[in-house]
């Protein structure tokens, strides 16, 4: 199970801060959110990098996620 | 305005000449050419203006302006007599388009007229000293120049020649209003003249820029007193800058310091004299009213550094 | 990785690869490339705030002898209002295409109509004022207050503001509002024993670097365009610049000139595709490049903001609650950095209850680019200035209590993850024992300090290292060198390959030969890149251990790598890096090392500065009288380089924190675009800036580095601002602290 | 508009241009001679990156016509120096790492020549008034100074061992 966090913005359409999801990689963990929360924009979600247990990960398709990591969506940072 | 044409006159009487025939072709749209000017006549054509060029660091700027009037640039460089700088008994004589860096390192003009140095030495960067003039500052005749104010000071007279022969203006005279002086077509700014000031009688300069280089001057500041012996105040000339369309001599600031001992309340009525003779503009350097205040303070500050000199120089 | 790693280049201050080229003035930037046949290219930009654009004529500009390509908006018609990857300024091709040259309207006093390229600079100019275009001038919008009022002129009638998941149906000039919360904040702030809340408000304020944008550029229309300019990105120039004019990406080379100073400013395009257009109609190579005056009105700058800080606490120190509300300027087109505020504007702090909200709001001022942790300056400054005042409240020292409330390895940030190893701690150590801290404050003095916060990237970088016969070597990288990468580049290769650094040579591959890489920001060269050519190393190595292994008929496991001498561990036989390169011929060739990567882990890092400040009563004028910058590199590479991205980021802090700032007149035409009248910092107006390197090393890289480029640029603004605060004794609000607002707020106070 | 014949000399090599009377020098130096080594960052003589001499004199390139280096000794970046040996002020800008960008750097060397040549021994905040007028972004000036005051130092220790 990871713990998926959403931010403010993404609550106002899952409706929970939280929750644990059964997924062992990225691509598991976006078709579990896509039907779990359908209202969820996913073409946006996929755009965002994410944090998996506090490592930020820009382009996470290949990444596995491990028993019990937590995981946030992130807007891309570029910097100056 | 576009430089179409340059003439680098090579003495004072070949300038005269080559400024004459241009305001002569300009006034009559004729072509008329004298053998020392057919260069650079021929180039110009009869709406072509005459810009005199010192250093040029304000000059060359201008000239990179959108406007396309034709400008024929007449360098002041390679005349001898523009560039030198004579400190005598009777004062100096300083050629206008000697450059600030040579004239802030010449002998003896910094314990004379150490104001006047300041100012000069206030005026742009090192690079700028390098070609910038007190002349050219004078003649681009910015409210904001720095040397303006201390040449005022230390009551400075330009001696100004043409075709038709010499005049001597007060520089407090010369500038008659924003970018604007007395200079009339055909005419030449030939020295600037400065008496030698008496024992107990030294001048300064402040201005006040937001950094410590590279401004221009939000105020300015010059003062001259003049000490006896016995420490009081006989005589004085406060002007200041950057407060009004052009540099003024505030007589008012002089008068409040003269007969005292330039004690606190005098050198602070002398601030409020030359704070309500300004009469500032709030522009992108400063508010009115900022300046209105500021220069009050260099006044005050500026008369305390001239009485420290003026009593070292008794 | 572990602390104690023993290194035997990193760490030392070598002589930078292209520092000769550099002090030879050999060194070809933006504007030094020279094509035959080459026209000039010259921009006609707006002379008003907001206008709309009622008629366009170009002939007489046409006809003009010389005169061989004019470029307008209409150049760019099929551009569709498609988004544009990467990057927190979420803007669009559409709205790119608009800034670069304008369709129907100007948005800001400068905003580009017309390019015409012609023989000379001189006669594209002239041809520029036969342009004719008639204006319709609209009230100008000029700051966020008014943008955002009810009844405020809109600069875009299809705008509408985006809150998290929902979308306004009247459109605005707010483009978006962004909310991070975590915990309850007014339970937070019910149990604080003191609240401190203030307004503040910081200027517009140019990145400042000395080169101003250029290129030189050759549409070829059978074969390979190219595009030569100055920019931290070429692989983003040719990605921009390809999509606006329809080009396949392998049509078109991107050459990264030497960059002569970005800050951010150098990450998106103004003239490449304009360029490119007018050299596409004329079949001539043709360059522009702009002066200080386009500069200044028409590219970067960073956002203006007002913010709204609220910090309570417990009398013990203890912070219980930060609230605040943040609106940025983006300039003309959406996409200012108002997020990045939100996400660091309370990260240095552990905090249980946060919220804050963002607003982007375009005004009628220069599109806003990215400059140097973009947002974060803006926003932290409001919240050290309020920390500095709950210290002075509670009789804490400043330091003392931020230790107290410092975020560490395990805080919770408000956007998301719960922080990894962090060097927050050890910077604020740092800085109380430095011998600055420990020095009294002579009278008219006063003293600030402040932390800043950065999240620093990853990202993609490409990295192949080519060996020669005689065991030399180039890494060719893609990564615009902005500061000295190159130096830290050769190091770390060297230290991964074992052999000294001067037998390899880093460049700069231009996007044909070598494969893509993200711009140099984000303070993420030598930490991506940097991993990229310890990747391209290590293959260098995996492949000279094969080599040995098959000159001596042994496995590859067998032989091991030894200050650049393969050992076979089998037996006596040593073969060293150039003598392998030597006999690579007979081995199966050259050998080349690859490093292509998309780089994860990056660390933040933090960065504590403290400053003491002089202020002349009379005038307002304000005097930095010692400087200290502590930052945690993670590791330093470089130390001499990484001092000087403490040093160069305290000093343009130093600069917005003072002087710096856009003047505007009532009609929105910009007054001060030039170095005389925008006032960046000048050698004499600063003393040295004393730099300490904290190294807390970050994991995710093979040597710990974290990314130094950015973080210094945060504390400044608070550093210096609450200096003054405490010198004068009045509560500070806006920046700049020029002379005549200090001498308000000094008069003020009475 | 007839381009005027001008007869100089650069870096101590007589150089002969064709320019028309509006080119500034630092027009000639970069686009005419390919001398691009003098940088532009302003054009108004506000930021030093195209600081040169000319007879001796620092002055920025662009506060100057073509035209007046007639008859002139003009001196650039890439007259300090040997072809084969850096001067003792370019190595010292190397050493303290006192350039980022490099953009600055050439005007700040022949500044900072200029500022030796006229005080072999400046203190501190001369240094920094005389470079007041290039700008540098990146460095902070720090490093710049330090390596201006040890390029001072070692060139003073050379002339005293010389003397």
């Amino acid at each position: 199970m990871a713990r998926v966090c959403f931010s403010s913005a993404q609550q106002q359409l899952t409706g929970v801060a939280e929750c644990d999801i059964a997924a062992a990689d990225y691509r598991q963990l976006l078709g579990a959110i896509a039907q779990r929360f359908p209202r969820l924009d996913m073409a946006e979600l996929q755009k965002m990098a994410i944090a998996i247990d506090g490592e930020i990960i820009h382009e996470p398709l290949l990444e596995s996620l491990a028993e019990h990591s937590e995981v946030h969506f992130l807007h891309f940072i570029a910097g100056g | 305005m576009a430089v179409v044409a340059y003439n680098a006159p090579q003495s004072v009487e070949e300038a005269i000449d080559l400024l004459a025939t241009l305001s002569a072709t300009s006034a009559a749209t004729s072509a008329a050419t004298s053998s020392a000017t057919s260069a650079a006549t021929s180039l110009a054509t009869s709406t072509t203006r005459a810009r005199l060029m010192a250093g040029g660091t304000d000059l060359i700027i201008q000239t990179k302006s959108q406007s396309t009037e034709p400008v024929l640039v007449v360098d002041l460089k390679h005349i001898a007599e523009m560039m030198s700088c004579d400190l005598g008994a009777a004062g100096l004589s300083l050629g206008p388009s000697m450059c600030c860096a040579e004239f802030t390192a010449q002998a003896g003009v910094r314990d004379v007229y150490p104001g006047l140095v300041e100012a000069a030495d206030l005026i742009g960067s090192t690079q700028v000293q390098g070609r910038a003039s007190i002349g050219g500052n004078l003649c681009n005749s910015s409210p904001a120049a720095d040397t303006i104010p201390a040449l005022i000071a230390v009551g400075a007279q330009c001696l100004i020649v043409s075709a038709k022969g010499e005049r001597t203006v007060a520089v407090e005279d010369f500038v008659t209003g924003v970018g604007r002086n007395c200079l009339q077509p055909g005419e030449l700014l030939k020295r600037i003249l400065i008496h030698r000031p008496a024992a107990g009688s030294r001048d300064a300069y402040l201005r006040f820029i937001p950094r410590t280089e590279m401004d221009i001057a939000v105020a300015g500041a010059g003062v001259s007193v003049t000490l006896d012996q016995q420490g009081i105040c006989t005589a004085a000339r406060v002007a200041i800058g950057a407060v009004a369309p052009t540099a003024l001599l505030v007589a008012q600031a002089a008068a409040a310091l003269v007969g005292t001992r330039l004690d606190e309340a005098a050198v602070a009525a002398a601030g409020a004299a030359a704070a309500a003779a300004a009469s500032p503009i709030t522009d992108r350097r400063g508010t009115a009213d900022y300046r209105r205040q500021i220069v009050a303070v260099l006044v005050k500050r500026a008369t305390n550094i001239a009485k420290q000199r003026a009593q070292a120089s008794l | 990785m572990s602390e104690a790693q023993n290194f035997k280049y990193i760490g030392r201050n070598t002589i930078r690869p292209d520092g000769f080229d550099k002090v030879t003035g050999r060194a070809n930037y933006g504007a030094d490339l020279t094509l035959p046949g080459m026209l000039w290219g010259k921009i006609l930009r707006s002379p008003h705030a907001h206008a709309n654009i009622k008629r366009l004529d170009t002939s007489k500009a046409e006809a003009l002898a010389g005169v061989h390509a004019v470029a307008t908006f209409a150049d760019f018609s099929a551009v569709g209002d498609e988004a544009i990857e990467g990057g927190e300024g979420s803007s669009t091709l559409l709205d790119l295409a608009r800034n670069i040259l304008a369709r129907d309207k100007v948005l800001y006093h400068g905003h580009a109509v017309v390019a015409i390229a012609a023989k000379t600079a001189a006669i594209a100019e002239q041809a520029l004022a036969l342009v004719e275009i008639d204006y319709e001038i609209l009230t100008p919008v000029l700051d966020v207050r008014t943008a955002m009022a009810a009844d405020a002129p809109l600069l875009h009638n299809d705008l509408y503001t985006q809150n998290g998941a929902d979308k306004a149906t009247t459109p605005s000039n707010v483009a978006a509002r962004h909310e991070f919360k975590m915990g309850d904040v007014a339970a937070g702030f019910a149990a604080a024993e003191i609240i401190v809340e203030r307004e503040f408000y910081t200027p517009t304020a140019h990145q400042g670097y000395i080169e101003p944008h250029a290129c030189t550029v050759r549409f070829d229309k059978d074969g390979q365009s190219m595009v030569w300019c100055s920019t931290q990105g070429h692989f983003d120039v040719r990605a921009s610049t390809a999509r606006l004019l329809g080009m396949e990406l392998g049509k078109l080379k991107v050459i990264a000139s030497e960059i002569g100073g970005g800050f951010g400013g150098k990450t998106t395009v103004y003239l490449e595709p304009v360029a490119l257009i007018l050299s596409r109609k004329s079949g001539r190579p043709v360059k522009m490049v702009m002066n200080r005056d386009e500069v200044f009105k028409a590219t970067g700058p960073g956002s203006a903001s007002r913010s709204w800080i609220k910090l309570g606490a417990k009398k013990d120190g203890t912070i219980t609650a930060m609230q605040g509300s943040l609106a940025y300027e983006a300039g003309a087109f959406k996409g200012s950095p108002v997020m990045m505020g939100c996400m660091t504007a309370f990260t240095p702090y552990a905090v249980p209850n946060m919220l804050i909200e963002g607003f982007d709001v375009v005004v009628n001022k220069a599109k806003v680019a990215a400059y140097r942790a973009p947002g974060a300056p803006q926003a932290e400054f409001a919240v050290e200035m309020l920390v500095n005042e709950l210290a002075l409240k509670l009789g804490r020292d400043p330091i003392d209590l931020r230790l107290q409330n410092a975020a560490k390895e395990g805080t919770q940030t408000i956007y998301g993850p719960k922080l990894k190893r962090v060097g927050l701690v050890e910077c604020l150590e740092a800085a109380r024992d430095s011998k600055h801290y420990q020095q009294a404050l002579a009278a008219n003095q006063g003293r600030g300090v402040a932390a800043g916060f950065w999240f620093n990237v990853g990202g993609q970088s490409s990295v192949t290292i080519n060996m020669n016969p005689d065991g030399t070597g180039t890494i060719v990288e893609g990564s615009p060198d902005i500061g000295g990468s190159r130096a830290s580049m050769q190091m770390m290769a060297a230290e991964a390959l074992g052999i000294a650094p001067a037998l390899l040579k880093p460049i700069i591959g231009d996007t044909e030969n070598v494969a893509f890489s993200a711009g140099t920001g984000g303070s993420r060269t030598t930490f991506a890149t940097g991993m990229a050519v310890i990747e391209a190393a290590e293959d260098v190595v995996r492949q000279m251990k094969q080599r040995a292994a098959s000159m001596w008929n042994v496995t590859a496991e067998q032989v091991d790598w030894v200050d650049g001498v393969a050992v076979n561990t089998a037996g006596e036989d040593r073969l060293s890096l150039a003598s392998i390169c030597a006999g690579a011929d007979r081995t199966g060739g050259q050998i080349s090392g690859r490093g292509n990567i998309n780089a994860r882990g990056a660390g933040p890092s933090f960065a504590v500065h403290v400053c003491d400040v002089a202020v002349d009563q009379e005038t307002g004028k304000v005097d930095i009288v010692r400087y200290t910058a502590v930052q945690d590199a993670g590791k330093a590479i470089h130390p001499a380089y990484v001092e000087g991205q403490f040093q160069g980021g305290a000093v343009q802090g130093i600069g917005w924190a003072l002087n710096e700032e856009y003047v505007y007149g009532a009609s929105g035409l910009l007054e001060n675009a030039g170095f005389l009248d925008y006032r960046i910092p000048v050698a004499s107006d600063l003393p040295m800036i004393d730099a300490i390197i904290v190294e807390v090393p970050n994991n995710f890289h093979p040597y710990g580095v974290r990314g130094v480029g950015e973080s210094g640029i945060i504390p400044p603004l608070a550093a210096v601002g609450y200096a003054v605060e405490n010198a004068i004794g009045a509560a500070v609000t806006d920046l700049p602290l020029s002379p005549p607002r200090v001498l308000q707020l000094v008069q003020d106070r009475g | 508009m007839a381009k005027l014949h001008i007869s100089t000399s650069i870096n101590g090599e007589a150089t002969e241009f064709l320019c028309e009377p509006h080119a500034t020098l630092l027009d000639v130096l970069r686009n005419d001679l390919q001398l691009t080594g003098t940088k532009e960052g302003c054009g108004s003589g506000d930021c030093g990156a195209c600081s040169v001499t000319v007879d001796g004199r620092l002055t920025c390139a662009c506060l100057v016509l073509g035209v007046e280096a007639q008859g002139r000794e003009i001196g650039t970046i890439e007259g300090v120096g040997s072809s084969d040996k850096l001067s003792v002020i370019q190595e010292k800008f190397l050493e303290h790492a006192a350039l980022q960008c490099g953009i600055c750097t050439p005007g700040l060397i022949v500044s900072t020549q200029a500022l030796l040549q006229q005080n072999p021994d400046p203190s501190e905040e001369q240094a920094r008034y005389f470079l007041a007028g290039n700008l540098c972004r990146c460095t902070g000036y720090d490093k710049i100074i330090r390596a201006v005051l040890d390029a001072a130092a070692t060139l003073r220790a050379e002339q005293q061992g010389a003397a």
